[in-house]
């Protein structure tokens, strides 16, 4: 299946773009998710951290994606 | 009683006041970030602040609900501003209002404290020779 | 910088605000004490405060003075109001501005804390059957 | 020595006025003047405490008082 990923601070620099549309198997797993995202931009890799979100909430590693879900990276964040 | 805001104009701090004011209360603790014209010792010239706007709401409105949780507090307010901001523009106001001041000054810098740490806003500095993502990097 | 005051007239929270703010400071605290319309489960009509008003200036300053000691602060404010009060009005504002929140936070509850403790200024409760001056009696 | 003592809060009330005239000795203490004044007003020992100020400052037991000092009763503050 597809995934779209919404992307925002300096995760859209390296998307270069609001999102990112990523290959995954059925029944993929956020962790999944995080190692590919990682392949196709290696400079994830170079942040602090980053988190996934899915349908406005953090995700854990385990957690199962669905193609409709709303899927967003979270780079380190600054607020406040 | 929950307050939450997001928003490109300016943050008004004498309206966040007047609405956690209440006559059952005797204490308000108010927080009010600004931009600072320097972080470590480089001047800035301007902010950016970007938010994950349907995300960062519900993480505020959580945020508030945990004070509710953990103090004896009865109005809570939580606005954050978006967009590009100068040197002493307010990014955000905190506003809580208890019937003892203890509390509210609990509650206020556990929401500050905790936003910086959940709330998915990203903040972008601005210098004479470039601009960096706050916090992206190790 | 410090401004103490003491007055008869309301205090004016965006007025003590604007002085606070500074492009060299990133966090600003700000309580805001307010008359509750009970104590102790008994409905407050009014309150009126009393300043030994020399003593309590001189109380007010050390108090400032002390949060640029103890804290790395760049403004303090405390504003006391004397006289009749009603419920909602508000008695004291204090507010802090520092580069980094903290300070400010610690600061600020110092001040109001140790006001309470050490500022001669008298507080007297009216209620329906009565009236107590606050503290006075064990 | 005759020295004047301003009241507030309740003071002015158990000193039925603003301030109270007290006879003390030359070289009086502001121990000396506290016996004085709750021999003269039994009820500041009802009091949950009070202190007594000399030039607008906390005065302790020992400090010697002179006629010319302004003093002053502080029963315990409520201020805030």
């Amino acid at each position: 299946m597809k995934v779209n990923v919404l992307a925002f601070g300096i995760a859209k620099e390296i998307f270069n773009g609001s999102s990112a549309e990523i290959d995954l198997n059925e029944e993929a797993t956020v962790s999944d998710l995080r190692t590919a995202l990682e392949e196709k931009y290696p400079r994830l890799k170079q942040l602090a951290s980053f988190m996934l979100a899915v349908n406005n909430e953090y995700a854990e590693g385990n957690d199962i994606l669905q193609q409709r879900d709303e899927i967003a990276i979270i780079p380190p964040v600054s607020g406040g | 009683m929950i307050e939450i805001k997001i928003s490109e104009k300016p943050l008004q701090t004498s309206t966040c006041i007047e609405w956690v004011m209440s006559p059952a209360c005797g204490g308000i603790d108010v927080f009010i970030g600004t931009v600072r014209n320097a972080t470590k010792g480089k001047q800035v010239l301007r902010l950016e602040f970007e938010a994950y706007e349907a995300m960062a709401l519900k993480e505020m409105q959580k945020l508030a609900e945990q004070a509710f949780e953990k103090w004896d507090v009865q109005k809570v307010l939580i606005h954050h501003r978006t967009g590009v901001l100068q040197v002493g523009e307010v990014p955000v106001i905190i506003a809580v209002a208890a019937a003892h001041r203890a509390a509210a000054f609990d509650a206020c810098r556990y929401i500050i404290d905790t936003l910086k740490e959940t709330v998915p806003i990203w903040k972008r500095e601005f210098f004479e020779d470039g601009d960096v993502w706050v916090a992206a990097h190790p």
